[in-house]
Parts: C-alpha cells; sequence; structure tokens
C-alpha cells in the first residue's frame, strides 16, 4: 500500500528447524513509533536482524519507501534510511564523543566519497552540535567513549543513529540496564527524534514502565508471530499477553 | 688510507660543529683500525647451514694464528671478523656491507650458499672488494672480485660419476634441494652420465623444509635406478637419508653425496649411512703428510673429537691465498691483492693449487672417498683436475 | 608405479603424524581460542627431552614416557605466566605465542648447540607388508597416533571434565554461570595441548634430524589442518589431518614436493574463505 | 610564541618534528657507514609505517606484510633491469617506483576483495591466511624462473636521476641518504594525512566495530580492502627503495621471515602511531647491527622476550608508551588538565584487540 514507510509480509525465518521468524506480517507508518513486546526467544531480535540485514530471510519479503530491500547487505540497507542501535551499546569506544558522531554523520548518503580524503576528523558541523545537545552529551565532547556511563553509551549509540539521517530507527532494548532516570530521559529522546524530527521508530522493550511512558501503539510477538496489536492500555488488557508476558 | 682521514676530519669537524654528541660517538669504532688487516666472514652460524659455517671457522682461525704466529703480512697482523649470515641473502648482504664500510675490511670470505653468494655480488661489486669464496658450487661467478676455492660442477663429478657407474651400475636417479647449484650439478652430471652410456632414471627437487620423504623415496626405489646422485644440504639431508635408510632404499642403490662433510657422519649415528661416495679436495682420513698435519693442527686448536671436512681446508687455503698475494704485492690494499691474486700458485695441505689467471677458479687435487665405519676412507687420488668455471 | 598397499601406508602415516600434531594445537584452539604459534616448538621441545635423555644414556621409551610430562609441565608454567594475561586478546595471544616460540628456539640453540642431533631408531625392524619390507617404528607411530585420538575422545565423551571441556566449547560464558572452573580448566587444557604436543615431538624424533627449526615444518600444515576441518567439533581435525596429510603425501607421490606443497597451501586458503566455519564446523557465533 | 605554538602541537607530532630535525642533521657528525645503514633503515622504516597503518589503525593484522614490499622490489628491479617483457627499453627509475607502488596496490586489491567480501574473515582468520599466503608467494617466486628462482634478481641498478635510466647515480653516502630520508617522509606524510582524514576515521571506526560501522552505511569491506591496498602501495614504495640501495631482490625478501620481522620492529616500536612504528624499526635494526656480534645468540632471546613483554603489558609498544608518556606529562604541565577537543584517545581498549 503507498504511504507505508515499511510493509513487511510473510517474514519467515528458521535455525535449524526451529522457527524463529513465522509468517511476519507488519506495515508501519512515516511517523509511527511501535513497540514490540513479547517473552524472550520469541524472534524480536531475529527480526531486526532480517530487516537491517544482518540476515538473510527464509521466504518473505521487506518493503523500505516501496522499494524491495529483502537479503540487501546491512550497508545498503542503512544507506537506504534505516538505522539500527544494537542491543548491547555499540559505540568506539578508543574514539572521542565527537568522533563517534562525526564517523555516523560522514555515513549519510550524498556526503561519501573521496572527499573524505582531504577533510579533517571532525566537522565543525551545527548539525552535530544540535545532535550533541539532543543527546545530553555536550560537555563530553572530548572524552574517549569508553569513559561513558552505560545510560550514555545507549544515548550515543541513539545519537550516531540519527547522525545518519534516517527515515526508521530500530531501537533494541534502549533502556535495558538503565535507572529510572535515565530511562526517563531516553523515553524524552526517542518522542523527540519521533515527534521533532519525524522520524518513525520500532523498538524492542521489555520494560513496560518504559512502554507506558512513551505512550506508543504496541505489537506482541510470540513464537515469531504478531499476535496483537493496539494502544497500551488495550493491548494489557489482553489474557493471552497478561498470561504469557507480564504475569 | 685517505679514506680515514677523510672520516676523521668530518668526525672532528661535528666535533666543531658541536653537533649531536651521539653520532660522533658512534662513529668512533670506524677510526680504530691501524695496524691489521681485517677480512671480513660472512657465514651461516644459524639457520640451517651452520655445520658448514663451523667448518669454515676452523680453517680461517687456524690460517690466522699461522700467519699472526710468523709475523702477520708485511709486518700487520691478521684478523677476521665474523658474522652470522642465518643462512638468508638478505643478512647476508647487510653484514657484507657492514663490514665493507664500517670496519673497512679488506677482503670478505664466505658464504655458502649461491643465493647468499649472489645476492652479495653487486655490493662486492660496487664496492670493488675482494671475495674469497671457498664452497663448492655451480660455476659461472665470474668477475675482478670473487675467487673461488673450491670446486665446480666438473671437479666434483667427472670421476665420481664413471666410479658410480662402474661401482653400482648404469642407472642414475638424482635428488637435490630446489635452488641453482644442485640444479646446476645435475645438469653437468647428467651430460656426463649420457656421455658414459649410461641412464638418468629421474632428476627431482624438493623445498626446503620437507620432513617427510616417504613419498621420494618410494619412486626413487620404483625407478629402479642403481645410483643416487643427492644434493640435499643441511638438516632436511640428514633427514632424507634417515628416512631411507629405515625404507630400506640404501640398500638398492649408491649414494653419491655431493656437498658432503665429515660432519654429517655423527647426525647418522653409528654404522648408518655406509657406502656412499663422494669427489672431495681433501679428507680428513687422507694419509698424506700434509694433511695429516693439518687435521693435527686444527684438532690441536679445536679440540681432538673436531670433525675436518674440506671445507675446513679450502677456507684455510683462502686466507693463506692472502697473505701470499699481499706478499707477492709488497702492498695491502684491495687492488694488489685482486691483481696478484691471479694466477697464483699456493701450497696447501694436499700440495700445490693453481689460482685460475682468467677465470680465478682454483686447480688442485681432487680424492675419491667413500663412508666406511664412522669417516670416509679415500679409494682413489683423482689427481689435480682443471676447473670449468663456467665463465663467458 | 608403487603398489597401492604402500601409498596407502605411507599416506596414512603422514595423515596419522600431522594428526597427533594437530590435536594438541586444535584442543587449545577450540576450549581457549588461543591460536598457538608455539605449538611448533612445544613439539620440538619434546623431541629434545628424548635426545636429552639419549645423551644422558636412557633409553629411548624413557624418553617417550619423559616428553609429554615434561611439555606438559612446562606448558603449565606458560599458560600462568604469559597466556593468561593475554586470553582476552585473540590477535595478542599469536603475537605473544610467535615471541614465545622465538625464545624457545633460541633458547635451544643456546643449549644443544644449532646443529643437527639423531635419534637412534628405538626399532629397526622391519614388517613385510604385501610383499614389500615396511619399517616397524612406523607402524608404532600410526598405532601411537590412533591410541591417543581414541583417548582423547574418550575423555572428552565419557568423563566429567571432558563434558565440562564441551560446554566451555559450546558457551564459554554460560560454563561460566553453571560453576563450572574455567580457570582450572584453561590451565588443564593447555598443558594437555603442551603435552600432546611433547608426545608428537618424541614420537616422530627418530624419523627426522633434530634441528631448532624443526617445528616450522610441522605447524603450518597442522594449523592449515585444525583450520580447514573446523573448530566446532573433536572430530574436526580427524578430517582436516586427514585432508591435508593424505593431499599433500598423494601430490609428492604423484607430482613432486614442490607442487606437494602449493597445492596443500592454496587448497587450505580456498577452503577456510569459502567455509570460514572449516569442513566440519558449526557456524561461529557472532558476537 | 614558538612556544606556545610547540605546546599546543600534538605530542606525536611533535616527537616525528623532533626525529626529523636530528636525521636532517645527522650528515654533519655521522660516519659514511651509519648514514649508508640509515638510508636501508629508513627503508624498513617506511615498511613498518604501513603495517602500522594496516594493522594498528585498521586492525588487519596482516602476517604477511612482506608479500608487498617484496612485490613493489621486484616491480621496481624488474623495471630497471629492463625485463618487463614488450617495454624492455624503458628502464627508468621513476617508473619503477610508479610500477613498485601499482602491482603491490594491485595484489592486495585482488587479495582483499576476495578475503573480505560478504561475510569476510576476521581477525585472526584473517592473519592466518595472509601467513599462509606469504608461504604461496614465496614458493612460486622461487620456483619462477622468469625472475631468478631462488637466487633472485641481481645488480640491480642504483636510483639514476635522468629520466630513463641515464644521468646522475645516487651512490654516494651523503645524496642518498637524503634521498630515502625524502622517500620515507613522504610516504609517512601520506600516511598521517590519510589517517587525520574522516576517512582515516571511519577507517578507526572499521576497526573498533565493525558490525556497527556496516550499520551506519559504511561498505567495509570496500574500507578495508582500499587500506589494505594503500598499506600495500607504501609497502611496495619501501620494497622499492630497499632494492635501490641493496641492489638485489630474492623470494627471501617477499615470505614469512620477513613479515614476522617487520611485525616485532612495530610491536616493539608500537603499532598505534606511525612514528613510534618507524622509531622500532631503525632502532632494532640499529641496536641488531651493533650489538648482535657483542651477544651473540642471546641477542635473539633478548628481542623474543621483549618481545612477549612488550605484547602482554605495553600493546603500546616500547617507544610509543614513551610517547605516551610524555604526552601526559605535558598535558599535566599546561594545566588545564582536560584532554583536548578531538585529541585522538590512545588508549587500547579490549575491543580492538578480540576478534569479532
Amino acid at each position: 500500500m503507498p504511504g507505508d514507510l515499511l510493509k513487511i509480509s510473510g517474514l519467515s525465518r528458521s535455525f535449524g528447524g526451529v522457527q524463529a521468524v513465522a509468517g511476519f506480517d507488519l506495515r508501519i507508518g512515516a511517523d509511527e513509533l511501535l513497540c514490540i513486546i513479547g517473552p524472550n526467544g520469541c524472534g524480536k531480535t531475529t527480526l531486526f536482524n532480517l530487516i537491517s540485514g544482518h540476515l538473510r530471510p527464509s521466504f518473505g519479503s521487506i518493503q523500505f519507501k516501496g522499494a524491495e530491500i529483502t537479503g540487501m547487505a546491512p550497508h545498503l540497507v542503512a544507506r537506504s534510511g534505516i538505522g539500527r542501535k544494537f542491543q548491547v551499546p555499540s559505540i568506539y569506544e578508543d574514539l572521542s564523543v565527537s568522533e563517534n558522531l562525526a564517523v555516523a554523520d560522514f555515513a549519510e548518503p550524498g556526503r561519501k566519497g573521496l572527499g573524505g580524503l582531504f577533510t579533517s576528523r571532525t566537522g565543525n558541523d551545527r548539525r552535530l552540535a544540535n545532535l550533541i545537545g539532543l543527546i545530553g552529551l555536550e560537555e563530553l565532547a572530548g572524552a574517549p567513549a569508553g569513559h561513558l556511563s552505560h545510560g550514555q553509551r545507549q544515548w550515543l549509540e541513539i545519537g550516531m543513529v540519527l547522525a545518519t539521517g534516517p527515515d526508521l530507527i530500530l531501537l533494541d532494548e534502549p533502556t535495558a540496564g538503565m535507572t529510572r532516570q535515565e530511562t526517563e530521559r531516553t523515553a524524552q529522546l526517542v518522542q523527540a527524534m519521533n515527534r521533532e524530527q519525524g522520524v518513525a521508530v520500532i523498538l524492542i522493550e521489555h520494560d513496560m514502565w518504559f512502554v507506558e511512558t512513551l505512550k506508543c501503539a504496541v505489537a506482541v510477538m510470540m513464537q515469531g508471530q504478531v499476535i496483537a496489536k493496539g494502544d497500551y492500555d488495550t493491548v494489557r488488557e489482553l489474557d493471552m499477553v497478561k498470561e504469557a508476558y507480564l504475569g | 688510507m685517505t679514506s680515514i682521514t677523510r672520516r676523521k676530519f668530518l668526525g672532528s669537524a661535528a666535533a666543531v660543529a658541536g653537533g649531536i654528541a651521539a653520532s660522533s660517538s658512534l662513529s668512533l669504532p670506524a677510526l680504530a683500525s691501524g695496524g691489521t688487516i681485517k677480512v671480513g666472514a660472512v657465514l651461516p652460524f644459524s639457520g640451517g647451514l651452520e655445520l658448514y659455517g663451523n667448518q669454515a671457522r676452523l680453517g680461517l682461525d687456524l690460517a690466522v694464528s699461522e700467519i699472526n704466529g710468523g709475523g702477520g703480512i708485511l709486518g700487520e697482523k691478521i684478523e677476521v671478523l665474523y658474522e652470522d649470515n642465518k643462512t638468508d641473502p638478505k643478512t647476508s648482504v647487510e653484514r657484507a656491507t657492514s663490514l665493507i664500510r664500517r670496519d673497512e675490511v679488506l677482503a670478505l670470505t664466505g658464504p655458502i650458499t649461491s643465493n647468499a653468494r649472489d645476492a652479495m655480488a653487486p655490493t662486492i661489486k660496487r664496492m670493488k672488494t675482494p671475495l674469497l669464496y671457498a664452497t663448492n658450487y655451480e660455476g659461472g661467478a665470474c668477475s675482478r672480485e670473487v675467487f673461488c676455492f673450491n670446486t665446480v660442477p666438473n671437479q666434483e663429478l667427472e670421476k665420481l660419476v664413471p666410479a658410480l657407474k662402474k661401482e653400482a651400475g648404469d642407472s642414475f636417479y638424482m635428488f637435490g634441494a630446489d635452488y641453482v647449484w644442485p640444479q646446476k650439478m645435475f645438469e653437468t652430471a647428467k651430460s656426463l652420465v649420457e656421455s658414459e652410456g649410461g641412464t638418468v632414471a629421474g632428476v627431482e627437487f624438493t623445498p626446503w623444509g620437507v620432513k617427510e620423504f616417504a613419498p621420494v623415496i618410494r619412486r626413487i626405489k620404483e625407478s629402479g635406478a642403481k645410483v643416487l646422485l643427492f644434493a640435499l644440504p643441511g638438516a632436511d639431508g640428514i633427514t632424507f637419508i634417515k628416512q631411507a635408510e629405515d625404507l630400506g632404499l640404501l640398500e638398492d642403490v649408491t649414494v653419491g653425496f655431493l656437498g658432503f662433510a665429515e660432519t654429517y657422519l655423527g647426525a647418522f649415528g653409528e654404522g648408518k649411512a655406509q657406502n656412499m661416495w663422494v669427489a672431495v679436495p681433501f679428507a680428513e682420513s687422507l694419509q698424506t703428510p700434509g694433511a695429516q698435519k693439518f687435521v693435527q693442527k686444527i684438532r690441536a686448536q679445536a679440540g681432538s673429537d673436531v670433525p675436518v671436512s674440506h671445507y675446513v681446508m679450502t677456507h684455510y687455503n683462502a686466507l693463506m691465498a692472502v697473505k701470499d698475494a699481499l706478499e707477492k704485492a709488497g702492498a695491502v690494499d684491495k687492488d694488489a691483492l685482486m691483481d696478484s691474486m691471479q694466477g697464483l700458485t699456493i701450497s696447501t695441505p694436499t700440495g700445490p693449487a693453481e689460482i685460475g689467471a682468467v677465470d680465478h677458479h682454483v686447480t688442485m687435487n681432487m680424492y675419491l672417498a667413500k663412508t666406511e665405519g664412522a669417516g670416509l676412507s679415500v679409494v682413489e687420488d683423482l689427481g689435480s683436475i682443471v676447473p670449468e668455471a663456467g665463465c663467458s | 608405479m608403487s603398489s597401492v598397499a604402500t601409498i596407502v601406508l605411507d599416506a596414512s602415516n603422514y595423515a596419522l603424524i600431522l594428526l597427533l600434531i594437530a590435536l594438541g594445537l586444535a584442543i587449545i584452539f577450540g576450549l581457549m581460542n588461543v591460536i598457538n604459534l608455539a605449538h611448533g616448538e612445544f613439539l620440538m621441545l619434546g623431541a629434545y627431552t628424548v635426545l636429552s635423555i639419549q645423551m644422558a644414556g636412557g633409553p629411548f621409551w624413557l624418553g617417550l614416557i619423559a616428553a609429554p610430562l615434561a611439555v606438559g609441565l612446562f606448558g603449565l608454567v606458560i599458560e600462568e605466566v604469559v597466556i593468561r594475561r593475554v586470553y582476552h586478546r585473540v590477535l595478542d595471544t599469536i603475537l605473544a605465542t610467535w615471541g614465545l616460540s622465538l625464545l624457545l628456539k633460541q633458547s635451544i640453540v643456546l643449549v644443544f648447540g644449532p646443529g643437527s642431533h639423531s635419534i637412534e631408531d628405538p626399532i629397526s625392524a622391519s614388517v613385510m607388508i604385501f610383499g614389500a619390507p615396511y619399517p616397524a617404528y612406523r607402524l608404532f607411530i600410526m598405532a601411537i597416533s590412533l591410541l591417543v585420538v581414541t583417548a582423547t575422545f574418550l575423555f572428552f565423551f565419557k568423563t566429567r571434565i571432558g563434558l565440562a571441556a564441551r560446554g566451555v566449547i559450546a558457551n564459554r560464558n554460560m560454563a561460566a554461570c553453571l560453576g563450572i572452573n574455567t580457570r582450572n580448566l584453561d590451565r588443564m587444557t593447555f598443558s594437555l595441548g603442551a603435552a600432546l604436543a611433547g608426545l608428537a615431538g618424541a614420537v616422530i624424533a627418530p624419523l627426522i634430524s633434530l634441528d631448532p627449526h624443526l617445528g616450522l615444518g610441522y605447524l603450518v600444515p597442522a594449523f592449515l589442518a585444525i583450520l580447514v576441518g573446523g573448530l566446532g567439533s573433536i572430530m574436526a581435525p580427524v578430517v582436516g589431518a586427514a585432508g591435508v596429510g593424505v593431499t599433500e603425501n598423494l601430490a609428492a607421490t604423484f607430482l613432486s614436493p614442490v607442487y606437494a606443497q602449493l597445492i596443500v597451501f592454496i587448497t587450505a586458503v580456498l577452503v577456510i574463505r569459502l567455509a570460514p566455519g572449516g569442513l566440519l564446523g558449526k557456524k561461529r557465533r557472532q558476537t | 610564541m614558538i612556544r606556545t605554538a610547540l605546546s599546543h602541537m600534538k605530542t606525536e607530532s611533535l616527537v616525528a618534528g623532533i626525529l626529523l630535525v636530528v636525521l636532517l642533521l645527522l650528515p654533519l657528525g655521522a660516519s659514511s657507514w651509519l648514514l649508508s645503514d640509515l638510508s636501508i633503515y629508513f627503508s624498513y622504516a617506511l615498511f613498518a609505517a604501513s603495517l602500522a597503518f594496516v594493522w594498528g589503525h585498521c586492525g588487519l593484522l596482516c602476517l604477511g606484510q612482506a608479500v608487498f614490499f617484496g612485490l613493489g622490489a621486484y616491480a621496481m628491479s624488474l623495471v630497471t633491469l629492463g625485463m618487463v617483457p614488450g617495454v624492455e627499453g624503458m628502464v627508468s627509475t621513476w617508473l619503477g617506483f610508479a610500477a613498485a607502488i601499482a602491482v603491490p596496490a594491485l595484489a592486495a586489491q585482488l587479495l582483499g576483495r576476495f578475503l573480505f567480501h560478504a561475510q569476510g574473515l576476521q581477525g585472526a582468520f584473517f592473519g592466518i591466511v595472509t601467513l599462509a599466503v606469504a608461504f604461496i608467494v614465496e614458493r612460486l617466486f622461487i620456483n619462477w624462473d622468469f625472475v631468478g628462482g631462488l637466487n633472485g634478481l641481481m645488480n640491480v641498478p642504483p636510483i639514476v636521476l635522468g629520466l630513463n635510466g641515464d644521468g646522475y647515480e645516487l651512490w654516494e653516502a651523503v645524496p642518498l641518504y637524503y634521498a630515502a630520508l625524502f622517500v620515507l617522509v613522504l610516504g609517512f606524510s601520506v600516511l598521517a594525512a590519510l589517517m587525520r582524514s574522516r576517512w582515516g576515521l571511519a577507517l578507526k571506526a572499521v576497526a573498533s566495530h565493525e558490525m556497527r560501522t556496516k550499520s551506519l552505511g559504511y561498505d567495509t569491506a570496500h574500507y578495508k580492502t582500499t587500506a589494505f591496498s594503500i598499506g600495500a602501495a607504501i609497502a611496495g614504495l619501501a620494497g622499492a627503495l630497499f632494492v635501490v640501495q641493496f641492489g638485489f631482490v630474492s623470494p627471501s625478501l617477499i615470505g614469512f621471515g620477513l613479515s614476522a620481522e617487520v611485525l616485532i620492529w612495530v610491536a616493539l616500536g608500537g603499532r598505534g602511531m606511525l612514528v613510534a612504528a618507524c622509531a622500532g624499526a631503525i632502532l632494532v635494526r640499529v641496536l641488531e647491527s651493533n650489538l648482535s656480534s657483542v651477544f651473540g645468540d642471546t641477542w635473539l632471546l633478548l628481542l623474543g622476550g621483549l618481545f612477549i613483554v612488550s605484547v602482554m603489558f605495553l600493546p603500546r609498544g616500547l617507544v610509543g608508551e614513551a610517547i605516551h608518556g610524555l604526552d601526559r606529562w605535558r598535558a599535566k604541565r599546561r594545566k588545564g588538565g582536560s584532554t583536548p577537543r578531538g585529541k585522538a584517545v590512545e588508549r587500547l581498549s579490549p575491543s580492538e584487540y578480540t576478534a569479532r
């Protein structure tokens, strides 16, 4: 359907006989914010790996902005406009915070090419300055990323993904291991990028409190499929969700 | 020696300029060279062919003590500076260069392998420094600077091939290391075998470092050859002979061992590797007064149980030739040495030997011998054989 | 043409020697993720242990027993002093063990000299097989190799420690969570791998000339064998050693030793590139 | 004013600058043999820099870097000896240099594509495969009679300044010294500039966390292949610089032996900084040529021991550690205390080591 940003249909992937993702269907609009919840091992991370090109699907198709991206290499998926934050914070520990962002910034489509050979390492862009403000790390710009706290690492990674200028961001458990306060801050950050920057977001989450704070649409995933979808309050009342997930 | 004065001048200029203290102190050792004639020895003391390097050293050491004991050369003492080339051509060039430049040697001796010698050739030529090469080799190293004191293929093979044919049979197999010396040896051997009416059952080469020779040994066995011409020096050669003995090859073929030195025998073990034939310019067991005296002198110096192979003698000869040549010239410099070495006849433990006036290779006595018990026993005195040096 | 029997015997002989060498390497790599470039020198230490005993007048068989013990003990020390410090830096284990190999080689040069030594054949008899004599000692080596491989299999599949070790191969962190003392397991593994190398060195000593450089000639094919075989299972080095050993031996038999080396190396590189987990390997977890 | 300018320079650049000045002035005081030795060590230093770039900066532990050094040396030799089929008349040193850069770069490009594309080889596997490649290439050159087999090619001419092998021959110690130093500085500067560019930053990112970089939209295989080729080109240039002084090339320059040696120089000097790697190469060579006859067999023992210790405890290398210490001292003296913005953080994190 035109107008869908991401359209997944019949997506399947199995590992040695185990169906991690089985006939998965999903549609996301251009400014949507969707949380996917579900028990461990229900195929959420595998789903992200399939979308971002780290895994090839056994069956099914993924369309992004109307174009088929199924089975494309990860860097091409990223260039087409899908950014991804990994579950384990993945930053460049031996580069400074601003260098981390600069690497991501330089990757934005249209800014590549050999021009990079002759430009200095850290661009002086206002864009980067805005971004570093958004993730709240202005004062740590020159510090090695390896010195950041756990929460700061998560934010830095989100900042890096944003710097590539994506249309859709996949966030894999962005608040795992965070304090309440940090979680709240993360919620604001996610909302800011969704509303102010107009980026669609799909996030995988365990922390129901975080999902509640975000007030996002929720999809429940079990055994490789979406079994229910709706807003937070509707979904939490479903028996199967209570039983399977919320306890 | 004008070059030294110039360097002295440079050194003091640096001091005046208040230049870098470290560098001028680094340059000092070069100045300490008055009154001795230095010869640089670039030899393998590690890296696979050290047994040859150590043999060469025995001969050179003896020559030094004899020359200095007899009052030196034209009043100057002689000194040999040893450098380990690790059996490697690149290291050989590095060592040769620093010996010539830093230590300002009059001449170089060594190395063992052909590739190391070839690698050093451009350096020797550019720096116009004589090279006294005393290892048997494939021939063809001909230049004003190079003098060869050991054998080339025809000297080793001319009498060995017919002797083996008579002793063991018509059919020859040739097996050696994959480089130029065995290749050239086998080329010469092939034409000798064919002109003698024999047949060549196979020619084969192996890379260094192979540890399992069973397939090759099988193939040689299957070929029905009666003689194996063998040119695989160093540890690999010992491994091959051991495995050939175990797999019963040595019962079927008689080995002609090229590049043999008595030092191998210890490594084969008691009573092993018997009846292998060689043609050499010297053997420990040679019963001439000169040879026996030479062996005695070496052993007096290096211990009673050291093997004394022809490599000891050829390196000794090389240094003794320097003495004769410089005394004949009456001057100590590189050109005088090279000029007067041409056509020089020197006396060696096995009788007189003549350095070719044009090709710089040595005509000397050769002996046919075979391994027997714990040593080589000389079968026949072959008389002196003129080298076909392969100079064009 | 050689009889088929001798060709088969020669090829399996070499493959089994390679397997004996590769086994220790594979155990250390598989269980500890340590690439031990000093394995060739462990082999050499085993051979020189036999040499020392021969020089002291002892019999070969004593050396055969002493070599794995001595090298195993040495491995224990090396694990404690060097390897322990670089566990989590895979690339640095390559460098550290390679530095170690330099050190060991040079120490042997200082103690035994750079030259060649020889071990006397402990069994000089030949056995007639299909009408051709075959050295009994080579048969003995094949037997030893099979015995050791079988023992290793039994160890990993029939004992508790073996089970724990397999747990570590499968998932190191999980195994640690389950209360397996990975520290002790590491010590044991490295020492066992070293002891196997020592045994291999002692066994092959009478076949070759002993010199400080003998390790490299075996290390490279053994390495290719375990990479070709893969790391996921204990069976893998068997397949790898058979592949590399038989290919090299047959190529040497039918072509020449020069091409044999080339063929084995190029084939191995292709296999490693195209099947990074090895022929038998499971896909390693990408983390 | 100069003082403040100096105090704001990066310590690494400062050290490089001081070393350069010392080397430029050295011919005033040093003997000609020392200069000749150093001219050759400059080619080793450039070679070490190429490995420091590929390994230290891009995280590719190449155990066969000498393949490219050797290819460069062979390319230069074949051109200046007039052995290139079809253009035997062209014996220009300059063409030789061009070939010595192009041939290894092309070889690395092909090898890199083969090794890195799609689900490419990682970390240790890459290392072992490059080791095997070094053995293969050495073997091939030993058996290739056209390039002289095991003995290699002799009598390679020195640098000739004319356009086609005619004119002034660079052979005297002092001019040769400056020429070699010039080539070293040139190659060094190219690498240093690359490392400081955004493109170099991206390479560091690939080394630090490849999956992350891929997911930002980088074609990491392409980056690695290009970096590998650039390293190869510089190694080839070093090989050419070597052969015009040494006068010969043989398979021992192309195989595992020299690859292993350069690895020691770089590890001892410091893989993280070009200047440390270069200094490591020169230092080891100078010590070896002056001490190996004194220490004899213990020299290698010493070198091996030092190598292990530096791998275990000083991952920055001996020179690298010294420069780092100096850097901290200067930072303290500048008071302020905070590290300046954009300063490369040299702390090596576990992620740089572990193969992912």
